[in-house]
């Protein structure tokens, strides 16, 4: 037992001291590396070349290795926030769909046919219940999350927006915009928050 | 006739490690094809395994076994120029049969 | 004086949760091991072998002159230099890139004729994932050592390093967004950090590669495109200098290492 | 062209001429065809066994995909006359029977699928008597599942 806590320390320590090296992207680099996307990218099923034009925040965490100065920060989440579309009343929807949403990984890419449901792969990056062992780690585990947090419509508006725009949040976080994006709808996104926050939901049992 | 088999028996003392790769697509009857039709059942059924014209060994195997088989097998008492047959034979009466000596 | 239990549970449970990750990542390295062992991509070298060999095209000739940076012919250590620069084409190749250049020019089969099926199916591999693996498995043991000196070489460096930090497309991903962070996963896959030689090193050694999951052979072009197709962005140019960009970037931060490929993946 | 079609034809040949009849024994269609292990077992004439250790199974505790899972057997009973594989959880649980003549250790390794997480058991056929082991191997899923 001793010897797994001085490894999991220092493992969290090394993690965190040896992150690998982040080129500094220039104005001048971003103007170059749009061009090339431009030249060398063609249009595929629903993937079409709109989709290589950037956004501030993207233009905004190129340039800054992802670590944008506070300012800049601080406005570019604040319009992220404002332009997300939260529904009236309850967020509340169903775990099980929730379930097969979080499962998929599906959706967006130019594989994908125009009547195949997206998923949301979410067991790409995150642990979520005990019953599925192959979860990714790329982002935090978030077995238990309603458990620990409880349901309150504050903690449902929290999780439809972390789900819906993550860059709301946390401007240059590695999740997806899933609702801004268009990959999940808003029934899609409250069946997460209810797979999330229901305490019927495996994540939370 | 069906693609080459890929034979490589090597031995030591006197065992042999035999390992052959088949070509075939081991199909479970249950894949779908991209055209959405189901692609039917079609899989080796029987392996067989001769040293110097003798049968060593015998396998019946089903569609779980996977695409483009890999085997690996053990021989004893032979030695090096033995002449080692393999032979399979699928469910839709293909054969393929191919030789190699011990090395 | 609360708090002090909570952060020794808390460590207790990230201890064992720690411990049954290290088996499960034993478990998995053994089952690469083993299918490492018994993997079928020797056929797809001998099928290469047989297409190398095979006089096609309107000048009916065999790809056995078709110079990959070693001289015409010379096939022994030459994946191992590659993506290089050429001269007579006056821009930087990888491999497949390399292999349609003798195509149009030795063969004179047309681009399109030879790019029309490059990525294959399980039941009807393509002409240069054959090619690849025969290519590739030629090279075995010999240490990777792609062209890293001539300007043009430098230059697809840099642009693939670019490339590979930059976030892009309806999800925001770049390549560092999966291949960034030392010891993480996509569901049970693990993810080298392909912008450090050491994570970039094993994989540039086993690639080109067969794929159990799904029966296939796989390129590096195909690995750069489906990264494409994971990430949400449009669909890459066969061969074009974005693509062999990131393979430069990739294959020299990897570099160093013999060849020990073409590799089994799950 | 010409010596390819002749030596193809040659090797066609030779195979009919080698292998003109069924070795030892007929695919057997009832124990292949069974959709449980206890009927594979029946179907193939195991009544009882007993677990034996000198079985040695060498499978991974997780396989990434159920595509591919190499499973490595060796018998260490004196007198091993067959290998059989069942995985309990596929629609068709009997995978393989090997039968070994005089001239081949009783060892096999063999890639096979898996549709989801199960135990695989072996059954050794040694001096009349059937012997038996297990082991569970876990299917996962290994990349983005798109």
């Amino acid at each position: 037992m001793r010897g797994f806590f001085r490894i999991s320390v220092f493992t969290a320590l090394a993690a965190c001291t040896s992150l690998p090296e982040k080129p500094f992207l220039s104005e001048k680099d971003l103007t170059e590396v749009q061009a090339v996307l431009k030249r060398d990218f063609h249009a595929r099923g629903s993937a079409t070349l709109a989709r290589l034009e950037p956004d501030a925040v993207q233009n905004a965490c190129n340039l800054y290795a992802n670590a944008p100065p506070e300012p800049l920060i601080k406005q570019l989440e604040a319009a992220e926030l404002a332009a997300i579309r939260f529904p009236q009343g309850s967020l509340i929807g169903d775990w099980k769909n929730g379930q097969r949403i979080a499962q998929s990984g599906r959706g967006m890419q130019w594989n994908d046919g125009p009547k195949d449901v997206a998923g949301g792969s979410c067991y790409n990056c995150h642990q979520l219940s005990r019953e599925e062992e192959s979860y990714g780690t790329l982002g935090p585990s978030l077995l238990g999350f309603g458990k620990l947090r409880g349901n309150s419509p504050e903690m449902q508006k929290y999780a439809f927006g972390r789900i819906y725009n993550s860059k709301a949040y946390n401007l240059c976080a590695q999740m997806p915009r899933l609702g801004h994006s268009g990959t999940l709808n808003e029934q899609q996104i409250k069946d997460l928050v209810a797979y999330l926050l229901d305490p019927a939901s495996p994540v939370n049992r | 006739m069906a693609d080459p088999m890929k034979i490589r028996a090597t031995v030591k003392g006197d065992v042999a490690d035999v390992r052959v790769l088949m070509v075939h697509p081991m199909e479970t009857g249950q894949r779908k094809d991209t055209s959405g039709s189901v692609v039917p059942l079609h899989f080796i059924q029987e392996v067989s395994v001769r040293v110097n014209g003798k049968l060593v060994l015998e396998g019946q195997i089903s569609q779980a076994v996977s695409r483009n088989p890999v085997f690996s097998f053990r021989l004893k008492g032979v030695k090096a120029g033995d002449k080692l047959e393999i032979a399979w034979l699928d469910n839709r009466g293909e054969r393929s049969h191919s030789d190699a000596a011990i090395a | 004086m609360l708090r002090l239990p909570v952060i020794v549970l808390l460590l207790g449970s990230l201890a064992t949760t720690g411990a049954i990750a290290q088996s499960a990542k034993q478990e998995i390295e053994k089952y690469q091991r083993m299918i490492a062992d018994s993997s079928p991509v020797e056929l797809f070298e001998l099928q290469g072998e047989a297409l190398w060999k095979k006089p096609q095209g309107p000048a009916r000739v065999s790809l056995e002159r078709c110079d990959l940076g070693l001289g015409a012919g010379v096939l022994k250590g030459a994946y191992a230099q590659l993506p290089r620069y050429f001269r007579d084409a006056d821009r930087v190749m990888d491999l497949e890139t390399r292999l349609l250049h003798c195509m149009t020019t030795l063969q004179g089969r047309s681009r399109d004729e030879a790019t029309k099926r490059v990525f294959g199916t399980e039941d009807a591999p393509s002409e240069m994932e054959y090619l690849s693996a025969y290519v590739a498995a030629a090279s075995r043991g010999a240490p990777m050592a792609p062209g890293a000196a001539h300007p043009k070489e430098r230059e697809a460096y840099a642009l693939g390093k670019k490339l590979f930090f930059y976030r892009a497309g309806p999800w925001d991903f770049s390549c560092a967004s999966c291949h960034g962070e030392q010891g993480k996963r996509i569901r049970m896959q693990d993810l080298p950090v392909l912008s450090t030689p050491a994570a970039a090193r094993p994989v540039v050694a086993t690639w080109p590669a067969y794929r159990v999951s799904n029966s296939q052979f796989k390129t590096m072009q195909w690995r750069i495109n489906d990264c494409y197709r994971q990430m949400r962005m449009p669909e890459p140019n066969y061969t074009s200098d974005l693509t062999i960009a990131i393979t430069t970037y990739l294959t020299v931060t990897g570099r160093g290492e013999p060849y020990r490929g073409p590799g089994t993946k799950r | 062209m010409n010596r390819r079609i002749t030596l193809k034809f040659t090797a066609a040949l030779a195979a009919c001429l080698l292998f003109p009849l069924r070795a030892i024994a007929a695919w057997n269609k009832e124990a292949f065809q069974s959709k449980t292990a206890a009927d594979a077992l029946k179907g193939l004439g195991v009544g009882a066994s007993t677990e034996s250790k000198d079985i040695a199974i060498d499978a991974p505790q997780i396989a990434e995909n159920g595509a591919v899972v190499p499973i490595e057997i060796t018998s260490n009973l004196p007198n091993t006359k067959s290998i059989s594989v069942v995985i309990e959880k596929n629609p068709f649980p009997l995978a393989a029977k090997f039968e070994f003549g005089e001239g081949a250790l009783p060892y096999v390794k063999v890639n096979v699928k898996m549709g989801e997480s199960s135990f695989v058991r072996v059954v050794a056929e040694a001096g009349g008597r059937f012997y038996t082991a297990s082991k569970e191997v876990k299917v996962t899923i290994g990349g983005c599942g798109g």
